[in-house]
């Protein structure tokens, strides 16, 4: 215990020290810090604060500090994140290395792959994708058809993928690939790690429904790839696939809970377009419609709460279905309620006679209908809970 | 009523089910999005559609019109409902003949729906002032100038009203805000000075407008029924509104259905098409449940309002709110099952999710015809 | 037309001659007739009424007049309907004979067999049962295993039949049985009737969660039924099942259609129990959850009324799931709703506390919960109108 | 707050779980009712529970209680809720006792407390008027008399309160119904005179009375906290009442889903257990789901009440609602998808869904927690 409070308060006074002013207010999407090679920062604070937060290893905290990070143990990792947000401290540094490859790397990389990757990603220097999905395989992942073929000390890679995040801005993609087309089709895919630096690989942006996306999709064609890019051996890659698949989800089963500080509660806007009487939301089936939401979203959050506490810092299990599927489906209801609230004044797509608010609301509206979708549709993570947390039969 | 089509109206809708699809698909729609388009919709399929009688389908013949009734008019919504077909159906055909046809001096009727019928003449209905449906919250002042009445205030969500050759505008000419009594219609020429109009681009990519009102002059003659009295007016051609636009959900509801079951037919995952997961079975199931259930409500209202039955209104309601209900779920569900491809812009699906919310939210969402039906039956 | 307004005409004044005071007054449960050999009239007047009738065929009226009906037209019969329900005359008898049994023996029947059973139900002579559900078989109906072993001139008969309604009451049994074991399940059922004088029948009275129920179980051991009562041929009783399926959902499916006239409306009792303003139901949420009821009851009133209208009196087809479907959880939500109305006095089982229409409103809430079972569960109508009216794949 | 038990606490639910599976299941309830038991639940089995020390485990230590907190008889009114146990837990182990332990005076605190701890006293709290839960619409009236007080007025829905030796009744010295202000709360022996009570026979077949109050005559000493100030004492004790049913409400939902699960693994149907159609599946997670959030809600509800939080209100407003939407979705679920057999009163899934209306009905509705939540979070 002493050496916790010993370790908080050495931390709080390197923050303090070393966190710029500009670095401690709330972060605008357009000063995210990615890394890469082509990364720009339009705040010069940025990094400053990266190469700071790295220099100690801190960008990834918890990661030995051989591979640039911080070796952190759990506890002292959550003290960092309570120090963090206590001042308002901005994350230095996001990326699909970090959330993503690291871990998987960590458990299944061999040495090699470790300290030429790691490190990289810990000081924002490469930037990560993920080219998991493809057109015809999106809940049936496993039905992927982009093919790896050895030949002498190189893979050929074939393939089209889709929905991969940033691939017009990464550096790296780490793909799933199909090693064995004889094999069943769970056993011959493989894990690969390709330099997107290749003339064979064209990346289109995917415009939705909301408007323009970070989504793309990725051609790879007649791509060599060394042969030392295979990670956790041949045909092993659907048991890493898994493992990402459940880091992913618990990633998108928060993506309703990012409070920017502008905005405005369900009910503070409902007071607003609906009218308030008494201090309440004047329609009184609107208000019941918004508690119920807010209870709902509470108890979420307090579960992720109790399963954090539960799990002490573990890895995601099955439960993390719950936390996609609830999470996502809350963050849906929450945007069809805004607009009710809105009303016309929602429908706005562009040009004068909205505020920025507005349309907003009804471009995240739109963008709310893929988190149900993406990272395993709610379908997928009803059919996991069933299975493997019910242990309902097949 | 008739919840069954006679020959003649059967005839309409396959004519009108041919038209569009042939000549206003979904990309009619996204081209027209995509070129910015002025008007926000074709000109000359306007008066295609003229030319087939939809223009003057509520025009009495003396006008020039067919006077064919609501049930024929609902069948043409909703053909272009199924095709999310860009047209001034609404603002001009049903709501600005209604309003000419039920309230209009013979001098206004005589002035205007000939014109109308022809798709000559296009109108809009400037009502709305808040971000909510709510017809006896007008601020927007007509106060007397002369031997006429001047107005000032702003309009809101004026569907075509950009491209208005004229403007039906509820002013307050007595009363305050929320007050049934007090308010009054008046023509306004869409060049009338004073007059600013301001395009809106909505997320559904159909037409909308703001309007100010600044010291507009009229003469007497502008106004359209009853000084103070245009509450009334207004009822009967809102549920008109109501159960018309009703019939273009329930065709977009129909046609995002038959859309989403022919993927789950053709769409495979995990070496099967994913229509034989029981779960989405199940939703589907229920979905055409919501279609059937919508599409009884819809005609029941239609039928009323050609037999002029007295509860025209509830009806009118009921069709709005179960129309609402049935798109909303089908556009959500339609999108959902579609998976990533549901979600891009260049798949047609979510131009059906669009389309359902901003036609909810004209002239009053569920909770509002919810409100009115639980009135309208003495609850 | 001047044909049915003769016909009008003169069953008006026929029935204004012929139908007594007594018949013309709502309907209680207990004064229902149902007919059969140990028939019983609490209301003489009823016995009178159902001999009147029977006397014109008219308690079956589109059935042929050799088989005890009144032979007339849809249109005739529809004029019949019109001018009771104006004098409020009672139905003269009820009977799974007449709905269920009767349709399929005019359809399947040998000339012995109509001959037999038609004039005796049309008269209300025989009361039927319908042997069906097994305990092993539900939702899977032909998953039934109640065998019937032709031996010399008769079948033996064995088995356990579940749900026959009234069976207690019943002389005679229509049955789905078992007559080739070895055929796939579907292909090995026959359709056979059963006179339940035979000691080898017992029936057991099954209390259901709202109290006493007109449900049996039917046990069946050893009992000799002629070769003759055969219905349709051998191994081909499913294709009969599945027309009396349709048959039956179609009645279950106005099952919340009953008015009795002492009932009050949702409404009503929202303001009696929660209170009014202005007029209105006072508690805004509650109302709104009303007017969604009554804005989907009338809806799912005006299909029925389409379907009709489409169908000019054709038989239920696939569609009929729909309205099985719908108009059972209708009727559980209206009870849902009612017992949120009523609050703690929808919470009494007997005795005192509780006026007798919140008794009741407490028990029907209770048995609602079986419209959705009884008669194929709302799984099997979704089924149904996935695979039959939607066209999706198995 | 601790969402997670510590190992003591997790030691009592196991207890719990233990004596309550042995000696108190479902069968036990339907005996009570198919043998119109007087009580309603068995004295024996209370004492039992008490010298566990749960009937004290809201008693302060100094009158002989364990002085456990909330979170601890949570544990066990979950553990119940699971067999749907019938006992003096909510009536007199949580509401009788807090109402006692946080506004008796020493004197009260000791004439009764210990005795409650040792299962020997019964109460039973005398609020309700109406058909809803409505802590201010005291109509029962308390006028001066003698030194004293002099009751009048219809008590509904007591829980216990044909059996209780004491009863807490709620009336009115001051102000009309519905003010929060002027309600007085008196300890009233269940033998007093001028006092009738009838017991009713629920659906749930638990326990409740009607209480009738002709002319009680009670002394000044009869008064339990401030006059006038009966809803500022009542507060905190009815959010342990709602926090703690919730619990029990919990136990009850997670005991019909883990049948209805079973059964969904045990039932076959065409040739292969239901519980392999993607239909029930689907709905089973989400009920899963359901129980997950109502667990953490009920757990942070617990911990607040006995941290003395400041949102503690909420919490327990949060915990009963949506124990009550995991309760109602799961039973009806469990009826349905356990098919006829479910509809059986031989089978016990029947059970869970009538307890579930009737504990959804006592100390708010979902209705009245969304209401009460939106209030408290201002808006």
């Amino acid at each position: 215990m002493a050496e916790l409070d010993a370790f908080r308060a050495e931390t709080r006074a390197w923050l303090e020290a070393n966190c710029p002013p500009s670095m401690r207010t709330p972060m605008p999407d357009d000063e995210i810090v990615w890394g890469g090679r082509r990364a720009r920062f339009k705040n010069p604070d940025s990094k400053l604060w990266l190469e700071r937060m790295a220099a100690r290893g801190w960008t990834v905290p918890t990661w030995p500090k051989r591979y640039g990070g911080g070796g952190l143990a759990p506890e002292e990792a959550r003290i960092l994140e309570e120090e963090m947000r206590r001042l308002n401290c901005r994350s230095p540094l996001q990326s699909f290395g970090i959330w993503m490859l690291g871990p998987v790397l960590l458990e299944y990389g061999s040495e090699a792959q470790k300290a030429a990757h790691l490190p990289a990603i810990a000081r924002g220097e490469i930037r990560w994708c993920q080219g998991y999905s493809e057109p015809e395989a999106g809940s049936d992942l496993a039905g992927l058809r982009t093919r790896a073929v050895p030949q002498g000390e190189h893979f050929l890679v074939n393939g089209h993928k889709i929905w991969t995040s940033y691939a017009d801005l990464a550096d790296w993609i780490f793909c799933l690939v199909r090693t064995d087309p004889l094999a069943k089709k769970h056993e011959g895919i493989s894990f690969l790690l390709i330099d997107m630096d290749d003339p064979g690989i064209r990346t289109r942006p995917i415009r939705l429904i909301s408007g323009a996306s970070p989504f793309c999709e990725t051609f790879i064609e007649n791509v060599r790839v060394p042969l030392d890019n295979l990670v956790g051996g041949l045909n092993n890659g659907w048991t890493i696939a898994k493992k990402l698949l459940e880091h992913e989800r618990k990633m998108i089963a928060s993506i309703g809970e990012r409070q920017r500080g502008a905005e405005r509660s369900l009910a503070q806007l409902a007071k607003t377009y609906c009218g308030a009487r008494d201090g309440k939301v004047a329609d009184a089936v609107l208000r019941d419609q918004i508690a119920r939401h807010e209870i709902d979203q509470r108890a979420f959050r307090l579960t992720q709460r109790r399963a954090a506490e539960e799990a002490k810092g573990g890895a995601p299990g099955p439960a993390s279905a719950m936390f996609k599927y609830y999470g996502t489906e809350l963050n849906k209801r929450k945007f069809e309620l805004l607009l009710q609230c809105l009303g016309t004044q929602a429908l706005g797509w562009e040009g004068d006679g909205f505020a920025a608010e507005e349309k907003r609301i009804t471009r995240e509206w739109l963008r709310s209908k893929a988190n149900s979708i993406e990272g395993g549709t709610s379908e997928i993570q009803l059919n996991v809970i069933a299975k493997r947390v019910l242990g309902l039969p097949d | 009523m008739a919840l069954v089509l006679d020959s003649e109206t059967a005839l309409i809708r396959d004519t009108a089910l041919d038209f569009f699809e042939k000549r206003a698909p979904v990309s009619a729609l996204r081209k027209l999005r995509d070129d910015k388009d002025a008007l926000g919709f074709s000109l000359p399929l306007w008066r295609q559609m003229a030319e087939l009688g939809w223009a003057g389908f509520l025009v009495p013949e003396a006008y020039g019109g067919a006077d064919y009734g609501c049930l024929g008019l609902g069948q043409v919504m909703e053909a272009a409902g199924r095709t999310l077909a860009a047209s001034p159906l609404l603002a001009t055909a049903l709501i600005g003949a209604s309003a000419l046809a039920l309230a209009g001096s013979e001098q206004q009727k005589a002035a205007h729906l000939p014109a109308l019928a022809r798709g000559e003449r296009l109108l809009a209905l400037a009502l709305e002032e808040g971000a909510h449906h709510a017809p006896f919250a007008i601020a927007a002042t007509a106060r007397p100038s002369g031997g006429g009445f001047r107005l000032d205030g702003e309009k809101r969500f004026v569907l075509d009203g950009h491209v208005a050759d004229l403007l039906i505008v509820a002013a307050r000419t007595s009363g305050a805000p929320g007050e049934r009594r007090g308010i009054t219609l008046f023509l306004v020429p869409g060049d009338a000075r004073g007059l600013t109009r301001t395009r809106t681009l909505m997320v559904d990519s159909r037409n909308a407008a703001r309007l100010s009102l600044d010291g507009v002059e009229l003469g007497a003659d502008a106004v359209l029924g009853p000084v103070d009295g245009g509450a009334d007016a207004l009822d009967p051609v809102l549920d008109r509104a109501r159960a018309g636009l009703a019939a273009e959900m329930l065709g977009g509801a129909a046609a995002a259905f038959e859309r989403t079951v022919q993927y789950l037919k053709d769409r495979k995952q995990f070496g099967v098409p994913i229509g034989s997961f029981q779960a989405l079975k199940h939703r589907a199931a229920a979905m055409f449940c919501e279609i059937e259930l919508a599409r009884s409500a819809v005609l029941a209202a239609l039928s009323a309002l050609d037999a002029k039955s007295s509860d025209t209104g509830a009806l009118a309601s009921l069709a709005k709110a179960k129309a609402g209900d049935a798109f909303f779920l089908i556009s959500n569900e339609g999108v959902q099952m579609h998976g990533g491809i549901g979600m891009t812009d260049e798949h047609e699906i979510g131009f059906f999710l669009k389309r359902a919310r901003a036609a909810e939210a004209a002239f009053g969402d569920g909770a509002f015809h919810r409100d009115r039906y639980a009135s309208l039956m003495g609850y």
